[in-house]
């Protein structure tokens, strides 16, 4: 066993891309559930994310205009959800599960022919003289930009929920949407806004899989990264500097976890590659006792004729 | 103007309807599909339903029918209790995992006595796998509160890491030449769930599925613990006027799932599986959450979509090798199969209406 | 007459089954308090829906000030000076005051210096406010002031208010004329909707009557007596129930010392509640909603558990039991929410009688239920109390409010209860099955049931109880007999007005 | 006269750019080759236990001649299915149970992995090489042998250090892993995972050298990719599928390497030094004409028990079922 061949500032900047797949995901989720929908479907619009923008960017040779049809895409799936839930005000939690399973299907048809493809790479940042500081260049300044687009989601998410007219709409319709319909705010528009918002994140989380973190396209290659999404938002209060947190918390978990084989730690392989989710396990319980900030009206279906 | 107006009551002749007309919008959407792929979309419809059921070889086709069928509905039935009454367990598929390491341990500790117990014992421990596992999240929801479908869910993962390291240790056979995997139980007759009738396909799991089936129908409509979980679904506040304990009753749902899962898990690794391995689980327990909205949570109901969805993966590998279709093609026919029953569900409790309402 | 604001023409709404409005037409004047009267589902809210642009009428027209005006959602009538106040709150329990109001404004000012504002404005009307409150924490009188600020910022030149006096004390009642009289006097014009016909005859100028959707009169509520006004919206007299002489029993329900923990975040605590109740008599309880009523039944319902002690039925420590046990015992309660906590929407009423009847009708053995026994026991419910449906495999959802609302009644009273509390019992339902609902009450305590009735109609409840107490921030009076007490005393016991004294903080 | 009809099982996607991806290019050369004289019919991703069953008997009574389960875990529903359909012939890969009318087949790719390590010793300066395996089974713990072995012989100071990801398929882990090990100094990554994952990961990272596993991976070349083991079964395919049409067909066991082509070395590339790729060559050729057995003794087990004695080349059957470590490796292996 050698601990000192973990380095720990290496080690902070690649969990920091572990994260970011989930980072949008989340975040996109967590403006769902904000607005009193719950959406199940992560893992499916990550995946067609991931296909789409991954076709995209061998085919046009740019992975920003991957990024931008990745969000595209994930937005599109989305709207099947929103139209069994928003208008043919089926189950929430059914319709999430339906997703998922045809998002899985679909992309892997569509990305038939892009196996074994390399995509163009898109550069990091690397920022002259910051990136080269010691520390806190790495950790900071060497990444994609991507990442840093992750980041600043995090903060307008925040910005927005917390300080602006939408962001105190898009809260008002979570908590009492028939109250909000009585104030004359478009419930279902604006949840559907928040789905499709949700769909696109998600679908700029699954391209960062593809066209980044691994980089390629294969089949099922979000490997449940949704669903990990999913657990974040609850994990972070549906608050978004706790999602930060948790991202990074489970990227986290799921690095140290192989650095410490790669560094011999006699743990059991098994049990370390189960910790990251023990670990959220655990989170979840310690969190749920904060109840307070779950959107009250999540899960419920709104109809305006009640 | 298309307008939605809520039923006064669900229209019953609507809820045996819509799955019909499901159906039939999956095979037109998913004949579209396959043309677009350059199959004949006639073709693969008929292959895909027609061909298990009634063509040349439907003889072998039927009983895997129930063999594939089987631990769907005897899982979807667990689930769908919860499901009616809002607890939302996802995590199945973990169940069964440890229902199928508990019921092989069970028989493999007995290896190679042969006695009439062993294979009781092992049902017994199936069962006790599966639902020591749901226990988890039904445990931490009445306790702390926490959200089971999260717990439940990232239980299946750590479930399948379980399963990998039991099966490249505890479980593996000491004669397979150091390959992953445990003994076969077909060949150790004291444990093998094999055919009541030879080639009927019918095996203990079936029997247990049917059973689980008449036992759902007359919990749900004869016996107040269904009646309970059926209130609870509908008006959580009423139930607790009505006197439901939830915690007594999440306990009970997420353990009679899991029960049930981890069942499905001990008869599939006893008989038709053989061995535990390291990819055992093939997705039964997230199918089952199909089939049991399919179904529309009701025993019947998930006891005939039980039977489509197995339709659909048998007739999916038939086009599969005739016609050359991708398997995710066959997924995807399976994603629309779900998203047109949730949408024509809508007829069912609302009614559309073009123009003005009429007044009565 | 004065100027007219605004004019409505042959409006017409219907809904599946109901017409909601029938070609109403009326005027309101500028600067004048018009009252909408009518029965519970004679269409009041739905006609002032569509004025505030939520509901879009089949047919007819209304003008404002002579310009056609046709709002086609509320933002577009706020922007003509239309304000609302709703009878069910629109409010949001986790956000903050400021944050509700600016919901419901078109351009709110930034949040600090809306919260300035609402300063500013609740003191100048009476009706002080801390912004920064979160609204679940509210009574409900604070929260109605939330929804009256929030219409006062916008100036506005209608003021509609349906129902804001019901869940108001009397002495809230006052600084609320006094506001709405201060507005008048600015010339804005009011339409006031109420139950409560004697505020109607102090406040409004004007009357419009409604039954089954029409417009079936107009009156000056100051010429016309109450009495009038009430058969007008029934289209027929009324025959109070009758109260013969009772004697009481032995105690059947002993609370002493009782305190409870509010169950959900935004509830009410009780604080130290005593009351019993002996066999014969009827015991009222009023209040202002949401200061522990809810709570009160839950813990007799057994829905809520709280020390043995706390809770006897008779002598018989129950505090730990569950509501099979209680019901068992003869302790049966009637909640106030009937869809969803009395009676579940989406089952029968066969379903809906198993709720409650399984345990002492003998609907269960060993676990198994007796549908068609509770199909008959349904049925005599429906029979004995008028429901009107067309059979007990009606869902729940299916029936009117006050049908509804005799069905839960009338299958707790058919239980033979020892002890029945009800909460609300003629919420939403007419005046002649009031009556009944009431009479069936009095016949219960005749026959020597203890009965509990909480209500927030104080007309009701001196019309059927033998004491009277009222619950205060989960503080319960002390019972004094109901014969004799006047309307200030009573108002006193419910708390007086909350926040008379500036702001509370 | 009929077609003869070859169809083959699949337990991944034929996307998979990996195993199931190789087969399937075997497959098609088997259409190459034979043109209309042959007919072949696939499933892909079919779970191994019942499913695997239902579709080999499915393939039995639509007509297949011969057919090609390509997952160790279809071993038992092969012997099941064949017992009832003895006029079919099956070819197993990577198993063990054969009968009159089932074959085995499987490749020695422990002898890439000897090319592997022998270029791996000469190029790493860290000294340290990270290997990435999937699940420790003895498939996979025979490459860790063979690849330590061949590169502690050119390198005496070479360390490996081995993450196991527990997982067949999950390229964002396979990706985390590659970066871990290149974080924690290695210089030279080898997998046993079929993604491009760790390529590209070793790519990013910059001065760190990979090589192709299944599949030539060539779009990673010359550097990080700087050669490949590819899973190449056409020749067996076409070879076996000839035999069935001339009705020769034997049941036997086939586990070949190098020499029969089953185990493709792919093109080293120029990233490599020139003395380090004729050494690799020498490897390649000493192994393919049988001159030299990858497990040569002397060789010690990890505990220091002596396992082969000099000049002792190890046993097939030890092999087949290696379940430990040669001297030297550090670590343990997962149980
Ligand atoms: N959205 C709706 N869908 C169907 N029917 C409705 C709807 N809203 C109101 N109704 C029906 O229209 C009628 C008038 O209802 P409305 O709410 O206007 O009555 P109201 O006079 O305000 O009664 P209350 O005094 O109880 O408030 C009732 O029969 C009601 O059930
Ligand atoms: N939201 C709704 N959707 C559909 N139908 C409704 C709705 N609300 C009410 N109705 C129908 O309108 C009719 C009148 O309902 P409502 O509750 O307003 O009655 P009401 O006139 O108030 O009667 P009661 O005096 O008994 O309370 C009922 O038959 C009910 O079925
Ligand atoms: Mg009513
Ligand atoms: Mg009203």
């Amino acid at each position: 066993m050698d601990l000192s061949a973990i380095n720990p500032v290496l080690l902070i900047a690649s969990l920091m891309v572990a994260a970011t797949p989930l980072l949008f995901a989340a975040i996109g989720e967590l403006v769902v559930e904000k607005s009193g929908v719950l959406n199940l479907g992560v893992e499916g619009m990550m995946i067609i994310g991931a296909v789409a923008g991954f076709a995209t960017a061998v085919e046009t040779g740019s992975p920003l205009l991957g990024f931008v049809a990745a969000a595209g895409a994930g937005a599109t799936l989305s709207v099947l959800f929103a139209i069994l839930t928003q208008y043919a005000q089926a189950n929430q939690v059914a319709s999430g599960l339906s997703l998922t399973l045809f998002g899985l299907g679909m992309s892997a048809l569509l990305g038939q022919s892009y196996v074994g493809v390399k995509p163009p790479q898109m550069e990091k940042l690397d920022i002259p003289v910051l990136s080269d500081l010691p520390v806190v260049g790495p950790i900071l300044f060497g990444h994609d930009l991507m990442l840093y687009v992750a980041l600043v989601l995090i903060a307008a998410v925040w910005a927005v929920i917390k300080f602006s007219r939408i962001g105190l709409v898009l809260r008002a319709v979570g908590e009492n949407h028939d109250a909000a319909h009585a104030l004359g705010y478009k419930v279902v528009r604006i949840r559907i806004m928040a789905i499709l918002f949700g769909g696109a994140c998600a679908g700029l989380g699954g391209a960062y899989i593809s066209l980044i973190r691994v980089p390629q396209w294969t089949e099922g290659m979000t490997a449940g990264i949704g669903w990990i999404a999913l657990a974040l938002v609850v994990f972070a209060s549906w608050k978004p500097w706790r999602v930060l947190l948790g991202a990074y918390l489970f990227g986290g978990v799921t690095v140290v976890q192989l650095n410490l084989q790669a560094a011999g730690v006699a743990i059991p392989v098994e049990y370390l590659a189960m910790s990251p989710y023990l670990i959220t396990i655990l989170v979840l319980v310690i969190l749920s006792a904060d109840k307070s900030s779950a959107p009250a009206a999540l899960g419920r279906n709104f109809h305006a004729a009640r | 103007m298309i307008r939605l107006e809520k039923r006064p009551q669900p229209s019953r002749a609507w809820s045996l309807a819509t799955p019909l007309l499901a159906v039939l919008a999956t095979m037109i959407a998913g004949g579209l599909l396959f043309g677009i792929l350059g199959k004949d979309p006639v073709e693969a419809i008929r292959t895909i339903f027609w061909e298990p059921l009634f063509g040349e070889f439907a003889f072998y086709y039927r009983p895997q029918l129930l063999v594939k069928g089987a631990p769907l509905v005897l899982i979807a039935i667990g689930l769908s209790l919860g499901f009616k009454a809002g607890i939302w367990n996802i995590g199945a598929e973990g169940q069964y995992i440890m229902g199928a390491l508990f019921g092989a341990g069970a028989g493999l500790a007995f290896y190679p006595t042969e006695a009439w117990y062993i294979f009781p014992l092992m049902v017994i421990a199936g069962g006790f796998g599966g639902w020591i596992w749901a226990m988890i999240p039904a445990f931490l929801k009445v306790r702390f509160g926490t959200n089971e479908i999260l717990v439940s869910l990232m239980l299946v993962y750590v479930a399948e890491q379980f399963l990998a390291s039991m099966s490249l240790g505890l479980l593996k056979n000491p004669e397979g030449h150091g390959f992953p995997g445990s003994r076969n139980l077909q060949q150790y007759d004291s444990a093998y769930n094999a055919d009541l009738i030879a080639g009927s396909g019918m095996h203990w799991g079936v029997v247990a599925a049917l059973i689980a089936v008449i036992f759902a129908y007359v919990l749900l409509n004869r016996h107040i613990t269904g009646y309970h979980i059926r209130l609870t679904g509908e008006a959580p506040r009423a139930a607790r006027f009505a006197g439901v304990n939830p915690s007594r009753l999440i306990l009970f749902c997420l353990g009679t799932s899991g029960m049930l899962a981890g069942l499905a898990g001990m008869f599939e690794v006893s008989g038709p599986s053989g061995q535990v391995s390291i990819d055992f689980n093939v997705g039964y327990g997230f199918t089952a959450i199909i089939v049991a909205f399919l179904g529309r949570l009701h025993p019947v109901g998930i006891l005939l979509a039980g039977g489509l969805m197995a339709l659909t993966y048998i007739g999916g590998d038939i086009a599969q090798s005739n016609l050359q279709l991708p398997s995710s093609a066959i997924q995807v026919f399976q994603g629309m199969l779900l998203f047109f029953l949730l949408a024509f569900d809508l007829l069912t409790n609302f009614r559309i209406s073009l123009g003005k309402p009429e007044v009565a | 007459m004065t100027e007219v604001l605004l004019s409505l023409k042959g409006l017409t709404k219907a809904y599946p089954g109901v017409v909601a409005n029938d070609a109403v037409s009326f005027d309101i004047g500028a600067g004048e308090v018009h009252a909408l009267l009518g029965e519970n589902g004679a269409g009041k809210s739905t006609l002032v829906k569509m004025i505030y642009g939520l509901v879009k009428p089949d047919s007819g027209e209304m003008t404002l000030r002579g310009a056609p005006f046709a709002p086609g959602e509320p933002r577009q009538a706020r922007a003509d000076g239309i304000a609302m106040v709703f009878q069910h709150f629109s409010l949001f329990d986790a956000l903050n005051v400021a944050e509700n109001i600016a919901l419901g404004m078109e351009n709110p000012p930034a949040l600090r210096d809306l919260a300035t504002k609402i300063r500013q404005v609740s003191e100048a009307y009476g009706l002080p406010l801390d912004p920064y409150r979160t609204v679940g924490d509210l009574s409900a009188g604070e929260r109605q002031r939330v929804e009256i600020i929030r219409c006062l910022l916008q100036d506005p030149k209608l003021l509609i208010m349906d129902e804001p006096t019901s869940v108001l004390t009397p002495q809230e009642v006052e600084i609320l004329f006094l506001t709405l009289e201060k507005l008048r006097a600015e010339g804005t014009s009011i339409l006031y909707i109420s139950h409560k016909l004697e505020e109607i005859r102090r406040l409004c100028d004007h009357a419009t009557i409604l039954r089954l959707g029409k417009n079936v009169g107009e009156c000056v509520p100051a010429e016309t007596s109450a009495s009038e006004m009430a058969e007008l919206m029934v289209g027929s007299a009324l025959t109070p129930p009758e109260r013969g002489d009772r004697d009481f029993g032995a105690v059947a329900l002993d609370i002493s010392g009782l305190s409870v923990p509010s169950p959900t975040a935004f509830g009410t605590a009780l604080r130290n509640v005593h009351l019993t109740v002996r066999r014969g008599e009827i015991l009222g309880i009023g209040g202002v909603a949401g200061n522990g009523q809810d709570e009160l039944l839950s813990v007799l319902s057994g829905e809520v558990q709280t020390e043995a002690d706390a809770v006897k039925l008779g002598t018989d420590p129950i505090g730990q039991l569950g509501p099979v046990a209680r019901r068992a015992l003869g302790l049966l309660t009637a909640p106030e929410e009937r869809l969803g906590h009395a009676a579940a929407p989406d089952m029968s009423l066969t379903e809906n009688a198993m709720l409650t009847g399984a345990t002492r009708e003998g609907l269960v053995k060993n676990g198994f239920l007796k549908w068609g026994a509770a199909r008959d026991f349904a049925k005599r419910v429906i029979k004995d109390f008028d429901v009107r449906t067309p059979g007990p495999e009606n869902a729940a959802r299916s029936l009117s409010g006050g049908n509804l609302q005799k069905f839960v009644i009338g299958r707790e009273v058919l239980q033979r209860p020892e002890v029945l509390v009800v909460d609300q019992p003629t919420w939403g339902v007419d005046a002649s099955a009031a009556a009944a609902i009431r009479q069936s009450l009095l016949d219960l305590a005749a026959g020597g049931c203890a009965v509990i009735c909480i209500s927030q109609d104080l007309d009701e409840l001196m019309e059927i109880s033998d004491s009277f107490a009222a619950l205060n921030e989960g503080r319960l009076s002390a019972p004094r007999p109901a014969a004799g007490l006047s309307v200030e005393e009573i108002g006193l016991m419910m708390g007086g007005a909350h926040g008379m004294e500036v702001a509370h903080v | 006269d009929d077609p003869t009809k070859v169809g083959f099982v699949y337990v991944g996607p034929v996307g998979d750019g990996g195993w199931t991806y190789e087969h399937d290019q075997g497959r098609k050369a088997v259409e190459a080759e034979f043109g209309d004289k042959v007919e072949t019919v696939y499933v892909e991703n079919v779970a191994e236990g019942p499913d695997a069953e239902r579709v080999i008997t499915q393939m039995a009574l639509q007509g297949a001649d011969l057919i090609f389960t390509t997952s160790f875990g279809y071993m038992d529903p092969t012997i099941n299915v064949a017992a009832k359909f003895p006029d079919v012939k099956f070819e197993h890969a990577t198993g063990y149970k054969n009968a009159d009318n089932v074959s085995t087949y499987s490749a020695r790719f422990y002898e890439g992995r000897a090319v592997q390590g022998t270029i791996a010793g000469h190029m790493t300066e860290s000294n340290i090489v990270g290997y990435i395996g999937s699940y420790p089974i003895p498939e996979v713990i025979r490459g860790i042998n063979s690849a330590y072995i061949h590169a502690k012989k050119v390198n005496p100071d070479v360390t490996f250090k081995i993450v196991w990801a527990f997982t067949w398929f999950d390229p964002a882990k396979e990706a985390d892993a590659a970066k871990v090990l290149i974080e924690q100094g290695a210089d030279v990554i080898l997998q046993h995972t079929d993604s491009t994952a760790p390529q590209a990961a070793a790519q990013a990272a910059g001065n760190v050298i990979t090589f192709g596993q299944a599949s030539d991976m060539a779009e990673y070349g010359p550097k990080p990719r700087v050669s490949s083991i590819i899973d190449d079964w056409a020749p067996y395919y076409i070879a076996r599928t000839q035999a069935v049409m001339d009705g020769t067909w034997e049941s036997k066991s086939t586990w070949d390497g190098i020499g029969a082509g089953m185990v493709g070395i792919g093109e080293i590339s120029d990233a490599v030094p020139a003395d380090v790729k004729a050494a690799a060559l020498a490897m390649k050729a000493s192994l393919a004409d049988g001159s030299y057995h990858a497990f040569t003794g002397p060789l010690n087990k990890q505990d220091g028990s002596a396992w082969l004695a000099e000049g002792e080349t190890a046993d097939d059957g030890t092999l087949a079922g290696m379940n430990f470590y040669v001297e030297g490796i550090e670590g343990d292996i997962p149980q």
